[in-house]
């Protein structure tokens, strides 16, 4: 099946890189022959015109690195607790109990609203945006991780008490690898949530990212420089994603297919 | 010989000694159904301890609780403190217990890593067990890169290498062909010998529990109770190819084979709806 | 007579209250004309509703953004006043942090070089406003760092030490002072005498149908006069009072009534006239920064035919004894 | 282990009921010892109160039903399409390869960037709050759900495939029940995705609604107010998640534990 | 013997009719590693062929490629169709299988619910077959609150109230007890002499091999290839338990056992890097 699998491989790519492909040809369609409002959707061949424009006036690429910064910095902050705390909830039933409660009520709450009172804490420097990104990555990634372990054959937890594992050793050698899987969807989903959320923080108080340049754009109506905006954070999360697919791809070696 | 029977009617038992593991009223309930019903038993210490019974008797349940996996709903279990740098026991699960995410190798150095014994031991010991399981050839292989049998060797080397002073081994060689099945035996007698460890063994195999056994324990069907308890007086060290051929050897296996018969044969009869 | 539904965007800012008490107190339906209005948060989420005609009209503001809708092609007009600062009826004010006041560290215009300056946002009318100011004080914008906060988060920041000064607006103003945080430094006035903060504006489409718009606007009118009519000394003093106060904290949701006495009303012009010298000091100081870039005329979007109709149907506005 | 099990079941209910209790009482004593700031963050018992004021003057009920209300239609309309695709990526490497980078590319765009743009396809009213919510609820779900199908075990796709399970049969006997608990587990983080986009939405043409509640609050610098619209979302979030803990029970009972 | 065979060689087979299952220089390849070498090899219908050889041989992969779950790396097979109303083959799959989310008898009714059979079909012949295996009893329990051997017997039921046209059967008896396993392969001859399906059986049991086969097929270690093909001319219908008792049986089961043992050890001696 060596040679069919890759034959597979390569028409999965294909159709990767196609269906965004014919997504974008069907909104230009639409462009071009009228039936959407260029003044609120424009053609995509404009917006892409239009990226290369910023880009090349560097203006993008300012906007772009602090984003970068600010999403890798909170997902660092928001991500090692969560998969700790994560870990434990799924290993300790008094943890469970304790955490369960306080993250489904929190996690609801409305980070938008949240925000002024992140402001107050935090200030309106970096660390508040940080501060934001992260929390948007420690509730997937912690409330993931916490199903992952949970979905682990008892016989694994089994295993590791008869062979001896210390505590934390159990997290290390049974909790962490066998919920990897889910951490990963957790990440990837929380990884999401911190652009999202970088970009709210960043329509407080901020003079660059590209939580900034859009809803600058927006209150111009620079209508294309938005979508370019959107466009990018939609490159960001596209490329993240394969990133951690490949990452997963490398620390999962284990799994099948 | 229905009557559970404790260490000290046992002939040829280690009566002096301390019991390594023993059992007081020992029942186990799974949610309201009962799988163990009052089990009471010595295990003297070095014995080779073989348990036979109808599928479903809760010989698995039993090993659960002397592993300390799971707890007795009623009743108590003792067991007398391990040698001073072994781990009290280690088991062989019955079905796929390799750990997906690591490879041979790792899997069966997992107790021994866990202890944090020095690396070189550690490969020696580990590189020992996989020789003798063959699966020396496969140590870099994942668990899903394996045949069934395959993954039960590792699972076996797994509990060798960690040198416990009580091996617990629940069906360990049942996917195995008759030849690795064979060698293996052979291996896990010279261990036995050498080490004088304590070893609680599950098996459906009359044949495997003569050929290996101190003594066997039958169970019932249905809740599980001790239904007898056979010592197997053959000579040691056996050879086991050759054992099979002397007359005690079928005359063992063939008592022991009547017994579970006639607990397989209740256990069909009283189940219900049955509409046989 | 078949009612045409007229759909308008508000932020329910006091600033809207022309439109509520047309609705109120059945001005709309004395007119003949049916209004829904519709929430916003913000402007600028107006614009594009506005443009493609799911809104005929709004609350809006002068912003670089409305030009810069305008020019992609959304027909927008600005077609009567909707909240103007003057001298005594400055709802916007410059408000400076209290630890710099009582530290003597901020004594004049002057002193905000180098100062952390919040502005609602980048393009909005306020820039022009403080750059106003700066001028005064022989400033430039450079001379200070702008900070890009929405109204509510002012209070945040300034109890924080995040900016130091700020243009905001009632009734953030008197909740600023009330919680002591920040001293109100200045009306707008005394350094932009007339500034046009708020307009209503109408969707291209809905402005062809003029029959409709003028009744519109003259139920609004009636709206802002009764409001008009309660302004006394700066304050929301005259006849009928009270009422106005319940029903401006019926609209604002404020439950306050000891603040909404308080604080600054905005005013509103009488007859609807929109203040064009000083949309057009915004527009230009817009067009040198490069946030409006073509060489749109205020005089193209601002349209005050229809108020200039009313006047003879309403009259002269007397205030009352 | 019965009687244990019982026992160890109401420590777990303690355990649960104490945590947020004792978060609370911290507050609480920060708060009157004026550790924290009460202007920006008044006590608990403080907010309580005024919880019950605006309980009693009928307000809040009106506020809490109408995001009751989007909230339950946005969650039926994002939550189905969101399964039945997650299960087709899951088990279907060509879909898989046409969503994924979709899904990657768009979960990240911010939501509240958007808003203008779905007011403009949805319009102003209670459909464009509803497609908030859709869109908040879908993404965590479609993720959760490829995941989950993906954890199967591959044994049971022979076993469907073997035993001759048509397509349909291989999504509702195979994918569905196998991908259950993380398809909960994608519920729950989409449910409380919903409840923070209902909040962003309801900033715009809602005259009710708790982010109405909130953000009006905000506006007027009504702080008490504002934290009984948190204090209500977070009531919410976690009585939610309760019952679909109680709904994941009594639908996954091969579950242990 | 180590030359692969083919129908026309073989003594006792069906040559005049077409084979049921034929296969072509099928060799499979997971990743690099070869684990089945140019296998050709036809199965007549109705026959009971039986499938030996060392663990780790490719028993399981051949089976899943004639389950149609793989596809051979190169060469190909041909299975005739099926009767009309039958499902073309049914697996009772090495290792656990039931779905975890179905009960005991959901999970045996799961062939026939995917073919729309009408329930009270359904409710006749899976209960009959939970009967057969014991397990009519614990028809409401879900997998995890079984033991091993009771989930291998809702396997087997599940199989067989499939009523497939060729039966695929990966080691299905190897968590059994001796007496549930006798009962079983009485009900398997009995249905294999009713029905005349065609039976592919995998098992580690030369016992079992000669107690149930037609023909046995022995692999070589490693790669696997057909090491033999051992035509079983023993009288049917059989008696398990009589059945051992006749010299042939032993000769056979000698033989075979003789194979096996060279094969396992040939597998041994040359396993890289083998420290024995
Ligand atoms: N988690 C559980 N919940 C409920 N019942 C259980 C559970 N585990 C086991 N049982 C029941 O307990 C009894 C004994 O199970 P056990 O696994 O100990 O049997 P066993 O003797 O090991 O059988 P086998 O030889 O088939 O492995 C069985 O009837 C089984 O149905
Ligand atoms: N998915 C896989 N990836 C890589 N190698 C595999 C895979 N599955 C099986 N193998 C290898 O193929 C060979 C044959 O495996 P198979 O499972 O067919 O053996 P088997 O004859 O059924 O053995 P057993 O009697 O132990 O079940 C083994 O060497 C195994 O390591
Ligand atoms: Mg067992
Ligand atoms: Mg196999």
């Amino acid at each position: 099946m060596s040679a069919g699998q890759t034959r597979s491989l390569w028409s999965d790519r294909t159709i990767s890189v196609l269906s965004p492909l014919v997504l974008l040809g069907l909104w230009e369609i639409c462009a071009r022959t009228g039936i959407v409002d260029v003044r609120f959707f424009p053609a995509p061949s404009n917006i892409i015109g239009h990226l290369f424009e910023l880009a090349s006036s560097g203006a993008l690429w300012r906007h772009v690195g602090a984003s970068l910064y600010r999403l890798a910095a909170g997902f660092v902050v928001g991500c090692v607790p969560a998969i700790v705390i994560g870990l434990a909830i799924g290993l300790y039933r008094p943890v469970r109990a304790a955490f369960d409660p306080l993250i489904s009520a929190t996690y609801p709450i409305p980070k938008s609203s949240l925000l002024p009172l992140i402001l107050l804490i935090f200030g309106l420097g970096e660390s508040s945006k940080i501060a934001m990104v992260a929390i948007g990555v420690f509730y997937p990634v912690v409330i993931n991780t916490a199903a992952g372990v949970r979905q682990i054959a008892p016989i694994f937890l089994d295993v590791g008490r008869n062979f001896g594992a210390s505590r934390f050793n159990m997290f290390r050698t049974v909790a962490l690898p066998g919920a990897l899987p889910l951490i990963m969807t957790g990440i990837k989903l929380g990884a999401g949530m911190g652009l999202v959320l970088i970009a709210i923080a960043e329509m407080v108080g901020a003079k660059q990212g590209l939580g900034y340049m859009i809803w600058n754009a927006w209150e111009l109506f620079d209508v294309q420089t938005m979508y370019v905006g959107l466009f990018v954070i939609a490159i960001i999360g596209f490329v993240m994603n394969a990133g951690f697919d490949a990452l997963e791809r490398a620390i999962v070696p284990w799994r099948k297919g | 010989m229905t009557v559970p029977t404790t260490t000290a009617e046992l002939p040829g038992g280690g009566q002096a000694s301390a019991p390594k593991i023993s059992l007081r009223d020992v029942t186990k309930r799974h949610d309201t159904q009962l799988a163990l019903d009052r089990i009471t038993l010595d295990i003297p210490v070095s014995t080779f301890f073989v348990v036979v019974g109808p599928s479903g008797c809760g010989k698995t349940t039993l090993l659960r609780m002397l592993a300390g996996l799971d707890a007795p709903s009623e009743g108590r279990i003792d067991i007398a403190n391990s040698q001073p740098g072994h781990p009290q026991n280690s088991m062989v699960f019955q079905g796929d217990s390799l750990f997906p995410w690591m490879t041979v190798w790792d899997n069966a150095a997992y107790g021994l890593t866990m202890r944090k014994v020095p690396k070189a031991r550690i490969d020696e010991v580990v590189g020992h067990y996989l020789n003798k399981t063959g699966m020396y050839g496969a140590r870099t292989l994942y668990p899903h890169q394996l045949s069934g049998g395959m993954r039960q060797r590792v699972s076996i080397a797994r509990a060798f290498a960690n040198d416990p002073d009580i091996l617990l081994m629940d069906e360990p060689f049942s996917a195995l062909d008759e030849q690795n099945k064979t060698l293996l035996h052979e291996e896990l007698l010279r261990i036995w010998e050498e080490t004088r460890k304590t070893v609680v063994f599950i098996t459906h195999s009359v044949d495997e529990a003569v050929t290996l056994g101190d003594r066997i324990m039958v169970m019932t069907a249905g809740p599980g109770r001790i239904k007898t308890i056979v010592p197997v007086n053959l000579p040691r060290p056996r050879k086991v190819v050759e054992l099979r051929h002397t007359p005690a050897y079928g005359e063992l296996v063939y008592d022991i084979w009547a017994q579970l018969r006639e607990e397989v044969d209740r256990a069909r009869s009283r189940e219900p709806g049955s509409k046989a | 007579q078949e009612m045409k539904t007229v759909k308008v965007g508000t932020t329910n800012l006091s600033s809207d209250i022309g439109l509520f008490l047309a609705e109120k107190r059945g001005y709309f339906k004395e007119e003949g004309v049916k209004v829904e209005l519709i929430p916003f948060d913000s402007g600028a989420k107006m614009v594009a509703p506005l443009g493609a005609g799911d809104l005929d009209a709004s609350a809006g503001a002068a912003s670089a953004g409305l030009y810069n809708a305008v020019n992609r092609g959304l027909k927008l007009k600005m077609v009567a006043d909707k909240g103007t600062n003057i001298a005594g009826y400055s709802y916007k004010a410059l408000m400076v942090r209290k630890d710099l006041i009582e530290s003597g560290a901020f004594k004049s215009l002057a002193d905000l070089k180098g100062k952390k300056v919040a502005i609602i946002a980048n393009g909005a009318a306020d820039e022009s406003v403080i750059n106003q100011a700066l001028k005064k004080a022989g400033l430039k914008d450079e001379d200070i760092e702008k900070v890009f906060l929405p109204f509510p988060q002012h209070l945040t920041a300034f109890a924080n030490k995040a900016i130091d000064a700020a243009i905001s607006a009632e009734p953030g103003v008197t909740a600023m002072v009330r919680n002591n945080v920040a001293v109100r430094f200045t009306g707008l006035d005394d350094f932009y005498p007339v500034q046009q903060t708020a307009m209503l504006l109408i969707n291209g489409k809905f402005a062809e149908d003029r029959k409709t718009v003028t009744a519109f606007l003259k139920a609004y009118l009636r709206g802002v006069r009764a409001y008009a009519a309660t302004l006394k000394d700066g304050k929301i003093a005259g006849p009928g009072a009270e009422d106005m106060i319940k029903d401006i904290a019926e609209m604002t949701g404020i439950k306050d009534m000891a603040l909404l006495h308080q604080i600054v009303p905005v005013f509103i012009d009488p007859d609807g006239q929109i203040n064009l010298p000083s949309v057009e000091t915004d527009l230009a100081y817009f067009k040198s920064r490069g946030l409006v870039t073509s060489d749109i005329e205020a005089a193209k979007v601002v349209d005050m035919s229809y108020v200039d109709a009313l006047k003879p149907v309403l009259g002269p506005f007397a205030r009352p004894k």
